[in-house]
């Protein structure tokens, strides 16, 4: 589903990301971890085309990453779900209006879209905080809604960048359980963490990169 | 349909958020149309006011006051005995002060409460007999016959009017020309600048799958909402204003439709203006 | 001294960020600028010429062309010995028309190689004979002389022309007000677009302590800027157009000074915007 | 330094501070802790005057924050250090400019401003990344800079909201060294955080919130 190969990012002059590979299976679950600017977040932009890679391979699902059209770009990113590490919510819009975006984006029929959404974000424990606009939220709900609209469309492949930065132990708990349920459902999740607690135990694979390098 | 109405709901939502500021646009830019419209009245008068003197004035002959109908029509005859003289038509003093009134506003003549003007004759000459010598060696002769109190060659005075009336036109033309400009490089700036307020929007809905066109047309939508805004209200002053300096006065048709096709010009010109702010975006 | 200079460098940062955008905005005001500045001097080349006229022209007397310099001598003793004659003045034929085309320009009479005024005599009447129907009485008698071709109630023309140049006056002064208003929109639009596009920035710089002032001198710099540069443009653009349409010739000094004139108006309305856009703005 | 006595904030009708009553030393150092939602971010705010109470008193050195006028707003700030939750990087400025910009706000000279930002910058180990603007940094760099931008002006209180929510544990070690290393010159240090790991064993106070309420 996920497909490196021997992948290098520059930034500046210097390898952000150096000669990665790995392969993710449709339905995993895995985890990417290490230290504070070691790549994790470049590595997740690669994955749904907001960065071009220098050298290498990327095949997600049927696409093929370097030898995708611009056109078709908007169509790759349909399928894959991302929670931002810095959010990204559009801060004039209520927090209905931001989860919905993503449906109304593909065409999803309004009454339908209105109902997705609101057991969304019942799901992230938010219903009461839907006409809330972002700037009204506590940092550990404005995760929370970007984590409602990642999920939302159903996509093929959930990427999460450091999901639970901002919650509780016990909030992180259950957003992992939002993941596990997505996962159920037949999804790719990959999840950027530098919390061990999220991933000791899961049984799940657990890739570390230092210096631009990966090993799992 | 319901993604269109999708779309003009975002461009209404987003001309409502800033609406002191868009109603000052749209303000700046209807002065702008306003002034076009007003100098496309002006140049139209004056130019239909020259072809219709050109056509009018061949040659004027001016009658002494003392002249009585019987006097007139002897003397109509002789001048058109003339073998240069194709025809020869009495324009009493009435009519040519009418005429007058009609070219320059009858309110500009209100001052006067006595009709200054003599009654003439004009004359159109035979084809080939319009060149300056002959004209000249006609109104010679002409001026020489009993009765005649002077001859114009109005022609001339055309000149000195059609001279004033192409430099205007010239100007007016310029005018219109770097207003239109002026105005879509505001539609534009507009746009645009309301495309980089939301750039940041845009960014994200590009990262959620939005193609290009479900963010450009918002502003399109923007763009000819703000022309055809514009061109309301101009349409509106200039249609006043032109009722104003013509006293009150209905306008004729011709002088009228600028004042109409102000509306769709704004319109074009906020395509034009939106076309140009969301094409030259790299999205 | 420094944090000024830190402002301005903050300011010139600012233009330069956007410079296309704020090339054309400059370029929008100083249309406007130089539409204020050609109405001024239409206005004053039309008042300057109403005044002028109105004081040479008491009562105008046309001569027969006929008349030789002695009977010309004659008659403007007869004419000053008339009670109500203050003074009369003789004005030949050539200055007639130098003064004609002073006040229309050299160019538009261009056309005319024939030299159409009639000698004539002008009269100022002594006070208290001014009112129409003494200044009637005035003229039916100074027809009777011998060697008047005729009389011209000239207040009646200069009312005629004073009544125009006033309806000019008037919609150039309301064009001259829309206008202004319209730039100082557009610049404190400008200047409140700046403002909102840096409202992030500003909301993180008074979390850490800046000034109101801090935040405010920057955008009053720019204000000032923008008014100025359009002003110089427009000063430019409308010493041009002056030139060209007096035909080369250069301009009178009391018509050529809104042509400077315009540049530190551009600066003041620049203030104006920009303290409307900072003060209106609750920091 | 700090006094809050009962005080009482609300967000649309909703209380998100109830009663909240505590007293830190001058030179103290303590964790504010509570599940997401519990007001940590809102208690923080009201510190440096972004939000204004309701009712009850608070105290901040010689300030008594209900009688603030507007215009000392600005010096209030300049003795309050904040690591927002959100970062709030200037994005069109470097990561230089980024921390000049409390010295400059203050009137320090150019030349020493300069010195003492290339110093905090080596604090935070971000001397190499000098001239980038915040959009190439990673999470964890922007987190740093918020921090260098914090402490570098010496302010008698150094507020920091979840300022490890984008490090790893390793990057957490050492900027809990930086804040300790301020609280030894003697400042005021209050730190919200979700994080455990920060205060066990740390001896210092921690207050949890809940649901509005504060305890010990
Ligand atoms: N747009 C960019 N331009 C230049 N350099 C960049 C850009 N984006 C990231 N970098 C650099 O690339 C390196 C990797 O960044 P990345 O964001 O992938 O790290 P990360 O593993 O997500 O770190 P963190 O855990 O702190 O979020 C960092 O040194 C960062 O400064
Ligand atoms: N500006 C605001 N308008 C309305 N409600 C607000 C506003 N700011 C915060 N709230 C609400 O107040 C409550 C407390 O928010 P606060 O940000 O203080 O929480 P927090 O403890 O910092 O949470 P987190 O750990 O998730 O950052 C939340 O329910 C939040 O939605
Ligand atoms: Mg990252
Ligand atoms: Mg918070």
């Amino acid at each position: 589903m996920i497909k490196f190969d021997n992948v290098v990012k520059y930034y500046d002059g210097q390898p952000a990301l150096n000669n990665v590979s790995f392969h993710l299976e449709k339905g995993e679950m895995a985890f990417l971890t290490g230290p504070s600017g070691s790549g994790k977040t470049t590595l997740l932009r690669l994955i749904y085309r907001d960065e071009v890679a220098e050298s290498g391979r990327i095949i997600i699902a049927d696409w093929d990453l370097l030898k995708l059209t611009g056109a078709s770009i908007p169509y790759l990113r349909r399928n894959v779900g991302v929670v931002f590490q810095d959010f990204k919510l559009l801060p004039e819009r209520t927090v209905r209006e931001n989860v919905e975006l993503t449906l109304r984006i593909q065409g999803v029929p309004s009454e339908e879209a209105r109902e997705r959404v609101t057991s969304t974000l019942k799901l992230v424990g938010l219903r009461h905080k839907s006409d809330a606009l972002p700037t009204q939220l506590s940092g550990g709900e404005q995760q929370r809604v970007v984590i409602a609209r990642a999920v939302i469309g159903n996509p093929a492949v959930l990427l999460a960048d450091e999901p639970t930065g901002n919650l509780d132990p016990e909030t992180s708990k259950e957003i992992m359980d939002v993941f596990k349920a997505v996962h159920a459902k037949g999804a790719t999740v990959f999840i950027a963490t530098h919390d061990p607690a999220l991933f000791e135990h899961s049984g799940c694979r657990v890739f570390r990169l230092n210096h631009g390098g990966i090993s799992s | 349909m319901r993604i269109l109405s999708f779309h003009i709901r975002t461009a209404l939502s987003n001309m409502f958020r800033n609406i002191g500021i868009n109603l000052l646009t749209i303000f700046s830019i209807s002065v702008g149309l306003f002034l076009i419209a007003i100098t496309t009245v002006t140049v139209n008068t004056l130019n239909s006011a020259v072809s219709e003197w050109t056509e009018g004035f061949g040659l004027v002959v001016y009658l002494m006051d003392s002249l009585d109908d019987e006097s007139i029509k002897a003397l109509k005859a002789e001048v058109e005995n003339e073998p240069e003289v194709k025809d020869a038509r009495f324009i009493s003093r009435e009519t040519a002060m009418s005429r007058l009134k009609k070219v320059l506003g009858e309110a500009t003549l209100d001052g006067l409460d006595e009709n200054p003007l003599p009654n003439s004759l004009e004359i159109s000459l035979r084809q080939g007999n319009v060149q300056p010598e002959k004209v000249r060696e006609v109104a010679a002769r002409l001026k020489r016959l009993e009765g005649v109190e002077g001859v114009q060659f109005g022609e001339k005075w055309v000149g000195v009017l059609a001279n004033a009336a192409r430099r205007f036109t010239l100007f007016g033309s310029a005018l219109g020309i770097s207003l239109t400009v002026g105005i879509i490089f505001i539609l534009s700036n507009t746009i645009k600048v309301l495309f980089y307020r939301r750039s940041n929007e845009i960014k994200i809905l590009k990262l959620l799958g939005a193609t290009s066109w479900f963010i450009r047309i918002p502003f399109l939508v923007e763009g000819v909402l703000f022309g055809s805004a514009a061109g309301l209200l101009a349409s509106g002053a200039s249609y006043g204003a032109a009722y104003w300096l013509g006293s009150g006065h209905a306008l004729p048709p011709n002088l009228v439709w600028p004042t109409h096709a102000v509306i769709l010009f704004g319109g074009a010109l906020g395509i034009i203006g939106s076309l140009l702010a969301v094409g030259r975006i790299r999205l």
